[in-house]
């Protein structure tokens, strides 16, 4: 196979130029990996300390919604991976269409998030002043919460009242519960925008290098013997898409059997 | 410990001094002899460190499981640490601040919590230290041999007065020490005994004479108007200043934040008219500011 | 050297690959609502790896790649690994004094305490 | 031709020589040509620009401490002031002078020489970390220079998040952009050294230097992720009283220590690798013989990066962790001396039969041999779990982190400039004033530190803006000390500018020295070599080298082996 491109002038040969781009792509993802690995490591530690604090905030999340980012986020990986395949086999009217639909998947997911970003300031589920862990279950019609849905919630938080307390038999008692689980199910809530903001930031910067792609790709650039950019980019995606994989069960599952 | 660690340091020294006289260059084109390596002293000087370096640790280890392994036959104190000033409480409820009295040879106990940052406890006589880490208690234990006074230092960064965060261990005989729990201090001077109680309590931290400090000065305070908070202005006769410490968020001085602890329970009636008395006794000192402006100047800070 | 990582994988791995991750994202909700104690997560987390270990190996080309790009893969997850296990190993062996999660949080100037819970 | 006399012998006759006609100074002219640099060569010279201010900022801070401490009660400063005088200090040091100042410097110029390559791998990302280092840097200041910063370089939480009322947002978001440029140069050395090696240059003929940084670069890929997240979650608990660390909402500050630590301890290897790898290059070109266990430094100098890892926690046996944890990383703490001492010994064994020089880096070399052991081996007190609760945060840490630090990595520095400054400059600096600098830092460096250590011992705590009147006498030893180690850190600033233009001309090996950056033209081009090098000899092998011009070289050949016979 014979590469074709641009030889920067630092190196002896395209083989090596391509080699060292892709083996740079992966030093820069295992950075990100230990990256990432520093808010896991928070996540683990508070969970580990407030299991049911976490339970009650990992179901306060839309799982519907989440469930839906996972599918589209994964879809989008797959499209992806097709572009690349694309570039490799030199078919290269299909690469900017594949890309365009790894970004279209890309926005849909970004958007999902702003909506539930939006519930969630809705539903008093900010970390700080405002927060109220009851508040979906004091005022239900604010939430749109009604039957079941209400009832299990409020049986939940009872719940883990009751859980974090010292004292479940007296008032005082529960009213120390419920601070705590108040202030637990913050830190919970910092870790869920911390991780998922984080994730989204990286999904945005994605999203621009696809712009930059899909630009590139339609001038037909990308065949058999110049994909790198198409190639690296594709692994950054798929990273962004593993770590979404471990924060869905991890936000979202905690404890889904109890409601 | 010292012994090895001082060994190898002058072994390693002397070693490469002599060489560096030795083998000094003798003529610019000179090369040293061609040696690459020794497998047998490589390895000689991985394996012997190796064990020295593992009884160090075992020595090391067994101390530290032993500080960590609290006996059982304790006398607990409660410690609380905040920013600038500890508060230290004796099983039967008497509490101190910036000081600690401790009976000798009797396993002590303290059981550390912090009110805001971290802290650390350490009394460098006893070889003892702990952080003091805010929502979660950490506990040491000690048992001190020699009576005497003894300093104990705050030994973790936590803020601008980190410095004198620190005070005084008191051991004393054990009959004293139960003495000292029922009874009072000798009486003296009233004045001498606020000022003492003055910085032995922290006061100082904030209540700094330039009026720099998170309180307002003592200087000149006594039977002026001080203007407060809210607008209006108070008396500073006794009964403000006995309200100052017991409830000290009653009245807040205009400048300032309702941020100082109530002292209730922590002082007895005889403390409170002896700090009275040094206040009283700072009267004619020039407040912080102007001369003469001295009300109005802190209340605009 | 780089025509190794050349190794150009078929569509039919990949939507063999995709079906397999929807398949076990649905698994993993679905596993979710059972109650199965300590394991839920434990079953999490085996699925989240399985469907990792795919992405790594077929999409990303893993599988395909160099020795020492699997290398550099595997070094990352190595000192992920450092930092999870060492860390815990302070928390799960912890004295069994007081612990932090017995403590009530004081009340303090950016908590919030919520206007009342009525059950 | 074994026995026969060379003619022209080092130091070579100098007046005879000219600057090469074009290298990489003289390529192109103008401030475009030097901020739009992609020369590896170019880019080292800004870093070493910025690292030398950063150390003046922190120098300034560090002689303000010193000066407040000479009385017990401490009148220079307010409280205040003297916490943010430290804080400043520690940062400016540490994040913008000691990580990036051998690695970036010295890194950045001679690895792609000393492999034989035209420049890094990806030379654009080499300047963009410059570039993220500036931002960084200038966040920074913001902070110095809008109030302060007042939390201890560590950034504890909650003092930090929560407590503190100067100025930690711009700092943490400063030292958070300039993890970023740690990680690209990092990645930028991995990848050079992986692919773009000259023929011949194999894996066990790379210079030490070479292994050090490479080992260095592990650490800067590996920890500074964790650094940069951590801070940022303190960050956010800062400005959106968002809660990880937090007590208030159950969090632990704890945490916060693991996160920090698990980069910052590596990060001291950061600092003290290169310099090692510095040393490593020193010595055997001083004692004019193969260093001894080729393989063994080599070796350690990973060994080092990879159990500098797992040994943190040791920043925090008094912060009530486990007791088992601390166990394990007391012992893993002492696994980490091995390799160093390995290094130590081998070092001195090197000398051993040399023709030893009392050329000034020589001095830095010899000096880092003497405190690097003693700062280790003060590393041993504090790994002992029963010592170091009596030690922990006391004057006895300050001195052992600075003995390794200013003692191990400062003068390994310096003692790599001075090495490499022929080859950065073309020129020889003057040789007297150099050696009469190093002994001066010397003495300066053991009498500021060595009395810390008994301070320590006696108990006196860190960070405190007065103490007991007691600590007197060895406070003033130590800031007499201090002045002397100023004036010692003026004197290399003035004579090296001096010499860059008046310096004498050095020509391409004025030690001689073997390893390939001395084939090239000192300066060299902007392509750094004139053909492709390749690569025929074994590192650090004087014999076999007759173009060196040294008694009893042989051929040409390669020896069979590289290492222990």
């Amino acid at each position: 196979m014979h590469r074709t491109g641009e030889l920067y002038g630092q190196f002896q040969t395209l083989d090596q130029q391509k080699e060292s781009a892709t083996l740079g792509m992966w030093v820069f993802l295992i950075t990100e990996i230990l990256f990432f690995g520093g808010v896991f490591m928070a996540y683990t530690i508070n969970r580990h300390a407030y299991p049911t604090a976490f339970g009650v905030g990992g179901n306060m999340l839309d799982l519907g919604l989440g469930f839906g980012n996972t599918i589209v986020l994964i879809a989008s990986s797959f499209t992806m991976a097709m572009s690349v395949w694309s570039a490799q086999t030199s078919r290269k009217k299909a690469v900017p269409v594949w890309l365009v639909a790894t970004l279209a998947l890309g926005s849909v997911f970004l958007g999902i998030k702003v909506v539930e970003y939006k519930q969630k300031f809705d539903h008093h589920l900010i970390p700080g002043h405002g927060f109220d862990i009851t508040y979906c279950s004091n005022n239900p019609s604010a939430c749109g919460l009604s039957g079941k849905a209400l009832e299990d919630e409020k049986k939940e938080i009872e719940e883990g009242i009751r859980a974090e307390t010292d004292d479940p038999n007296t008032p005082e008692g529960l009213a120390r519960g419920l601070i705590a689980l108040n202030a637990h199910a913050q830190l919970y809530f910092s870790l869920y925008f911390g991780m998922t903001g984080l994730h989204a930031l990286h999904m945005i910067i994605g999203a621009g290098l696809l712009l930059w792609l899909i630009f590139e790709g339609f001038k037909g650039r990308f065949d058999a013997n110049y994909n790198t950019p198409v190639e690296n980019i594709g692994l950054y995606w798929h990273f962004v898409d593993i770590v979404w994989i471990f924060l869905f069960p991890l936000l979202y599952l905690i404890n889904r059997h109890l409601a | 410990m010292i012994a090895v660690c001082a060994f190898f340091a002058l072994v390693i020294c002397a070693a490469v001094i002599y060489f560096f006289f030795k083998y000094q260059r003798k003529r610019p084109d000179e090369v040293g002899v061609p040696i690459h390596g020794d497998m047998r002293l490589e390895i000689a000087w991985i394996v012997l460190p190796f064990f020295l370096l593992m009884a160090m640790f075992g020595w090391g280890a067994v101390i530290y499981v032993d500080y960590r392994h609290t006996p059982n036959d304790t006398l607990d104190i409660s410690v609380i640490g905040k920013q600038w000033m500890w508060r230290l409480q004796q099983p039967d409820g008497r509490r101190e601040i910036n000081e600690l009295h401790v009976p000798v040879n009797r396993n002590v106990r303290l059981i550390m919590a912090s009110e805001d940052v971290i802290h650390d406890f350490s009394v460098p006589a006893f070889r003892v230290k702990m952080d003091v880490v805010p929502g979660h208690y950490n506990t040491m234990w000690f048992r001190p041999t020699k009576s005497g006074r003894y300093h104990f230092f705050c030994s973790q960064y936590c803020g601008t007065n980190h410095a004198v965060m620190g005070g005084w261990v008191t051991v004393m005989e054990q009959d004293e020490y139960a003495k000292w729990l029922s009874g009072t201090l000798a009486s003296e001077d009233p004045v001498a005994v606020g000022e003492k109680l003055y910085s032995d309590l922290a006061c100082s931290t904030c209540h700094q004479p330039d009026g720099k400090g998170r309180g307002p000065s003592y200087n000149g305070v006594y039977g002026s108007h001080v203007k407060l908070a809210d607008g209006s202005t108070a008396l500073a006769d006794d009964n403000y200043i006995r309200e100052s410490i017991l409830q000290p968020n009653a009245k807040i001085v205009a400048g300032f934040q309702p941020v100082m602890p109530s002292f209730q329970g922590q002082v007895t009636e005889d403390q409170i008219a002896a700090l009275t008395a040094y206040i009283k006794s700072l009267k004619d000192q020039a407040p912080p500011g102007k001369p003469g402006a001295a009300e109005s100047a802190t209340g605009k800070k | 050297m780089a025509e190794h990582s050349e190794h150009i994988v078929s569509p039919k791995i990949y939507a063999a690959v995709l079906t397999a991750l929807l398949a076990g994202t649905v698994l993993t909700v679905q596993a979710a609502k059972i109650d199965l104690g300590r394991w839920n997560i434990v079953l999490a987390l085996t699925i989240a790896v399985t469907k990792m270990t795919l992405v790594i190996l077929f999409f990303m080309h893993g599988k395909y790649s160099s020795r020492r790009t699997k290398l550099i893969i595997a070094s990352g997850f190595f000192w992920l690994a450092i930092m999870l296990v060492l860390t815990l190993a302070d928390y799960t062996t912890r004295h069994p004094e007081p612990s932090r999660s017995q403590l009530q949080p004081t009340p303090a100037r950016t908590g919030s305490v919520p206007s009342g819970f009525s059950a | 031709m074994s026995s026969v006399q060379q003619p022209p012998l080092s130091p070579q006759p100098l007046a005879e020589q000219q600057l090469p006609r074009e290298h990489y100074l003289n390529a192109t002219y103008g401030i475009r040509s030097w901020l739009l640099t992609t020369d590896h060569k170019r880019i080292a010279l800004l870093y070493l620009i910025s690292v030398t201010f950063f150390f003046f900022v922190g120098g300034i801070f560090a002689t303000l401490i010193r000066i407040h401490l000479l009385t017990p009660g401490g009148y220079l400063v307010t409280p205040e002031t003297y916490n943010k005088l430290f804080t400043m200090h520690g940062v400016a040091m540490i994040f913008f002078f000691l990580i990036p100042s051998i690695p970036a410097v010295l890194g950045n110029f001679l690895i792609p020489i000393m492999i034989g390559a035209k420049d890094l791998a990806f030379p654009k990302i080499n300047l963009l970390s410059w570039y993220i280092y500036l931002v960084g840097g200038a966040f920074v200041l913001y902070s110095f220079a809008t109030g302060g910063l007042d939390t201890g370089w560590t950034f504890y939480t909650p003092l930090s998040s929560i407590y503190s009322n100067s100025a930690v947002t711009p700092a943490v978001i400063g030292i958070f952009i300039n993890g970023f440029s740690s990680i690209l140069t990092g990645l930028n050395f991995i990848i050079t050294v992986h692919t773009m090696r000259a023929p011949g240059m194999t894996w066990f003929r790379l210079p030490l230097f070479v292994w050090a940084n490479y080992a260095t670069s592990i650490i800067f890929v590996l920890g500074t992720p964790v650094i940069a997240i951590t801070l940022l979650l303190a960050g956010l608990e800062r400005m959106f009283h968002m809660g990880f660390f937090n007590p208030v909402y159950g969090g632990d500050p704890i945490l916060f220590q693991h996160l920090f630590w698990f980069y910052s301890h590596p990060a001291v290897y950061i600092m003290i690798l290169p310099a090692m790898g510095v040393v490593s290059e020193i010595i055997p070109t001083f004692a004019r013989k193969p260093i001894f266990g080729y393989d063994f430094i080599a070796a350690s100098s990973i060994g080092i990066a990879v159990i500098g890892f797992i040994v943190w926690a040791h920043h925090m046996f008094v912060t009530g962790q486990a007791t088992y944890a601390a166990l394990a990383f007391s012992f893993l703490s002492y696994l980490v001396a091995i390799p160093s001492a390995v290094k130590v010994f081998n070092w001195t064994a090197t000398l051993y039969k040399g023709s030893i020089s009392f050329d000034t880096p020589m001095l830095y070399g010899l000096g880092f041999i003497g405190l690097f052991t003693i700062g280790g081996l003060t590393g041993l007190f504090l790994a002992c779990l029963g010592l170091d609760i009596h030690l922990h945060d006391t004057y006895f840490v300050v001195a052992h982190f600075h003995y390794i630090m200013v003692g191990g990595a400062i003068m390994g520095y310096l003692g790599g400039i001075h090495f490499w400054w022929p080859k950065i400059t073309g020129r020889l600096y003057p040789e007297y004033l150099a050696r009469i600098a190093a002994i001066t830092l010397f003495v300066g460096f053991n009498l500021t530190f060595f009395p810390q250590f008994i301070l320590g011992y006696l108990g006196m705590p860190r960070r405190y803006h007065n103490y007991p009147p007691e600590y007197q006498v060895l406070n003033v030893m130590s800031t007499a000390g201090a002045s002397i180690l100023a004036l010692g850190y003026l004197l290399p600033m003035i004579y090296l500018t001096w010499s860059m233009r008046y310096g004498k001309i050095a020509g391409k090996n004025p030690w001689p020295a073997t390893g390939l950056e001395w084939t090239t033209d000192s300066p060299p081009l902007t392509e750094n070599f004139h053909e492709t090098p390749v690569v025929e000899w074994e590192p650090y092998d004087f014999l076999h080298r007759p173009e060196l011009g040294l008694l009893g070289a042989t051929s040409k050949k390669p020896a069979p082996a590289h290492g222990d016979d």
